[in-house]
């Protein structure tokens, strides 16, 4: 029963993929003035050649910082589930 | 003595803080406890008055916009681009300062609370360090104005909590709680991102006021708000979607599960701002608050028909919050349901708007009260069956004293807080629809039914000889809950000027689209 | 159709991978899934900033100055390192519950289940 | 379990040269395809490399735990700070304060295509620096940790 409900969901998910893959043309994004700004005017306000980086590190640096701390928070919660094997001791449960 | 530039950046700060206390935690606090201690009570200072004094500017300033890395903070639409914002942009309005106002209370509390809790612990410099991010994701996700920024602080927190709930991994079923929410939550994320996929792709946007301008409501758009509801709800916990909740609410340390419900509530005012920002009129308003109505109702009845039978007193409260967030659900739908119509809206619509909004503050306060006094019967008891437990009252006052003034707040009894948002739910959903407002009733009804069993279990009849060693809990876990205690009642007994506050300019907020686009885009 | 291709390999990503975590009762395989649906959106994201005769938006040595969008790659990049951080998470918890229980299948692991 | 000789020689061998290309890769990340993530995932994994030709319980005692612990902190210390610098000479979290300044990192570019100068981008290139040194130690500590779970009985 529950099975039968996922294949369900499956296929109007894959439904729904076609529908989006019908939406948009490859090749030719609907729109593009953002990036625009940025190919034009990257260079000349970040002085860096790459475009990419000057997006990643300066116009959405905030996105990066939010980004290195997902990394950050995963380090830390691994060191949390094996922190026993690292010379941690028992403590008392609840 | 505190540096100008701490007020003037304090919405970036009120995220930047928590962060970089979080990054320095692990090496503090490996060393020394005491260190370790002070460096985290410091920081959650530090955070939650950044945080109320960014919700006070904008109660009174009105919203504060804060663009990152242009050459003055408020230059959100550079001169040379056209009329497009290209940075990051925190907007913060009233809706998102009732959040931080929330955090910064909540937040501050449990880490009072659990400084003292938690004391004997292992693990507890990644512990805290884990605490402050979900602390800054939570600050991140309600004022942030950026889509793809809402979904990196998203996932933020579903590490956050997912390492946090999985704390005690030598229970096993925590760990298997804590990997239960973190597939849900990735499920919830690839979700969101496949949205920030489709609307970029239409709109070449990520700001949500300029998608909310440029939004044409296509059939991808329909899908991305479906995906979206989908998400945020599962996140939210509402019913087709809350297998998670009980679990990792009853596994988490307690003052874990008093944050994991402000995390939640994150998600519900993303669910908000979303329905009501991003598309607002553009979507069928009826049948969108119809879905979140109807969600709501679900989640009112199941929550609380499940929550009777539970013997742990943590998943028993984990399925009355699940009931709880149903009320929010319920009366912001109805207030979305009307959207279209003026004078319904001006009618009822507005206030059950309100409502809901003011059903979130409580409900992050009683909640979190009755979650601390959860985890400090269960510090003192050793067990969280409740059948095994009985007069405490005897020698655990003051935490009876907490208890019961969460149960009352919850059922919705005067005069305490739940009662007011209760009856603003009531009397709008009413003019509504009146099936709607007696099922909500019956549940609170059922809410003191449980909570009325609990309570005698818990602290009523004689004194059991097991427990004749039991203490009162600690100086600061009693000050935590107390903070939250005082609320519940301030709120309860001044609603009216609590509404005039906060709730009423929170609910204006949400349902003014144009002023939150025009504050971006400058009166476009 | 044919031009459309790459949102067919969206599509066809997606399908598998959802049906992956749906479906199988692996918590390794549950993991591969949360994976493949990553880098089907991660495709998504890449394939709707393609411009046609587009080069790599980087000014070193560029031949011509028509570039793709370069936000996707960003958006991209970023979530790349998310979907590091959480499959890194996801694993530990599969190890730790199979230390505790002796197996990664969710039906046998039936502590949870009421 | 050790890897035979030939393996961990090779090992040895390719470790300077993996941890070089990383540094390169992180150094010119403004100017070639590439920055901090992928550099310092290259770094790392030269880390797994050593780790999987020599057994891991051989070379435990010589990775400097203490070392990895503060190059992710203070990788990610460096790169907030150099975000909040630029708000104590009065601009917003995150400007880019080095640009086109003249000092370090502060060469204008020429506009257009051009051979490209590693003294540009302002605080782009510390920003991949930190983001690289956090990196590798973020990486190089969750493979120790997930390797240390590995192999024992019962929890």
């Amino acid at each position: 029963m529950k099975r039968n409900l996922t294949i369900l969901l499956l296929i109007v998910f894959a439904g729904i993929l076609l529908v989006l893959a019908a939406g948009f043309t490859y090749g030719t994004p609907l729109a593009s003035d953002m990036d625009d700004y940025f190919i034009r005017f990257g260079q000349a306000q970040i002085a860096a050649n790459n475009i990419v980086t000057t997006i990643v590190f300066d116009y959405r640096g905030f996105d990066t910082l939010g980004e290195s701390t997902v990394l950050f928070t995963a380090v830390i919660g691994v060191s949390l589930m094996f922190r026993r094997f690292f010379g941690g001791e028992d403590d008392a449960d609840e | 003595m505190i540096p100008q530039f701490l007020w003037d950046h304090a919405p970036a700060m009120a995220v930047a803080v928590p962060l970089l206390a979080a990054f320095v935690c692990p090496l503090v606090g490996k060393y020394t406890a005491t260190g370790r201690k002070a460096w985290v009570l410091l920081a959650a200072a530090a955070t939650s008055a950044l945080a109320l004094f960014t919700a006070w500017r904008v109660y009174t300033l009105g919203t504060w916009v804060y663009v990152f890395g242009a050459t003055v903070p408020a230059l959100s639409v550079p001169p040379d681009s056209g009329g497009i914002p290209i940075r990051i942009i925190f907007e913060v309005d009233a809706m998102s300062a009732l959040m931080q106002v929330i955090v910064a209370i909540v937040g501050f509390s449990v880490i009072l609370y659990s400084l003292s809790a938690d004391g004997k612990r292992s693990g507890l410099e990644a512990y805290y360090t884990l605490f402050l991010l979900l602390i800054a994701s939570i600050v991140g996700m309600v004022s942030t104005g950026d889509l793809f920024n809402f979904f990196v602080f998203f996932e933020i927190s579903g590490l956050a909590s997912a390492g946090l709930i999985a704390y005690r991994v030598e229970a096993g079923r925590a760990v298997e709680a804590g990997l239960k929410y973190f597939v849900v939550s990735t499920l919830g994320g690839i979700f969101m991102l496949f949205v920030i996929a489709i609307l970029y792709g239409q709109y070449n946007a990520l700001n949500i006021a300029m998608l909310a301008e440029r939004m044409q409501f296509t059939v991808l758009d329909k899908i991305a708000l479906v995906l979206i509801i989908g998400a945020l709800a599962t996140k939210a916990g509402a019913v087709p979607m809350h297998f998670w909740t009980p679990d990792a609410y009853a596994l988490a340390p307690s003052s874990v599960t008093a944050l994991l419900v402000v995390a939640s509530q994150a998600s519900l005012y993303g669910l908000f701002r979303f329905t009501f920002t991003l598309y607002h009129l553009s979507l069928n308003a009826a049948t969108v608050g119809w879905v979140l109505i109807l969600l709501g109702v679900f989640s009112m009845f199941v929550g609380v028909t499940m929550a009777i039978p539970q013997k742990d007193v943590k998943r028993l409260m984990a399925y009355h919050a699940i009931s709880q967030t149903g009320y929010m659900l319920l009366g912001v739908g109805t207030g979305l349901a009307v959207l279209g119509n003026q004078g319904m809206l001006d009618a009822f619509g507005r206030m059950a708007i309100a409502g809901g909004i003011f059903h979130i503050i409580n409900h992050a306060l009683y909640k979190g009260l009755l979650f601390l006094t959860a985890g400090a019967i269960i510090y003192r008891v050793g067990t969280r069956d409740m059948n095994r437990m009985g007069g405490l009252g005897h020698k655990m006052k003051w935490t009876m004293i907490f208890f019961m003034i969460g149960a009352l707040a919850i059922a919705g009894i005067p005069p305490f807080n739940g009662f007011a948002s209760k009856l603003m739910i009531y009397e709008s959903v009413y003019l509504f629809n009146p099936v709607l407002a007696i099922i909500a009733m019956v549940v609170s009804i059922l809410t003191l039914a449980s909570f009325v069993k609990v309570f005698h279990s818990i602290f009523m009849g004689p004194q059991l000889p097991e427990y004749e060693h039991v203490k009162e809990v600690p100086a600061p876990m009693l000050l935590g809950m107390g903070i939250l205690a005082l609320l519940v009642i301030l709120f309860g007994l001044f609603p009216q000027q609590v509404v005039d506050l906060l709730i009423t300019p929170a609910a204006n907020a949400l349902l003014d689209q144009s002023g939150y686009i025009a504050s971006i885009l400058g009166g476009a | 159709m044919f031009a459309n291709l790459p949102y067919l390999a969206v599509a066809t990503l997606t399908v598998i991978g959802l049906s992956t975590v749906l479906l199988k009762r692996n918590l390794v395989k549950v993991t591969m899934g949360l994976n493949i649906l990553t880098s089907a959106v991660n495709l998504l994201i890449i394939v709707l900033g393609y411009r046609e005769g587009g080069i790599a938006p980087i000014y070193t040595l560029a031949p011509q100055t028509y570039m793709v969008l370069p936000t996707p790659q960003a958006l991209c990049l970023t979530s790349i390192v998310i979907g590091v951080a959480t499959t890194a998470l996801l694993l530990s918890f599969t190890m730790v519950i199979y230390r505790k229980y002796g197996t990664v299948n969710v039906d046998e692991i039936r502590e949870l289940r009421e | 379990m050790q890897m035979s000789k030939i393996v961990r020689l090779s090992a040895d061998i390719m470790y300077p040269f993996v941890v070089i290309f990383g540094l390169y890769v992180i150094m010119h990340g403004h100017i070639t395809p590439g920055g901090g993530f992928q550099g310092g995932a290259v770094v790392a994994t030269g880390a797994a490399l050593v780790i999987v030709a020599h057994a891991f319980h051989d070379v435990k005692a010589m990775i400097p735990k203490i070392l990895l612990y503060l190059q992710e902190s203070g990788g990610l210390l460096l790169f907030i700070g150099a975000g909040l610098a630029g708000m104590l000479l009065g601009f917003p979290f995150f400007f880019n304060w080095l640009a086109n300044s003249g000092s370090l990192f502060g060469m204008p570019v020429p506009i257009g295509p051009n051979p490209g100068e590693l003294n540009t981008a302002g605080f782009l290139p510390l920003m991949n620096i930190a983001v690289g040194i956090e990196v590798w130690g973020g990486l190089t500590l969750v493979i120790l940790y997930m390797l240390s779970g590995v192999g024992k009985e019962g929890y």
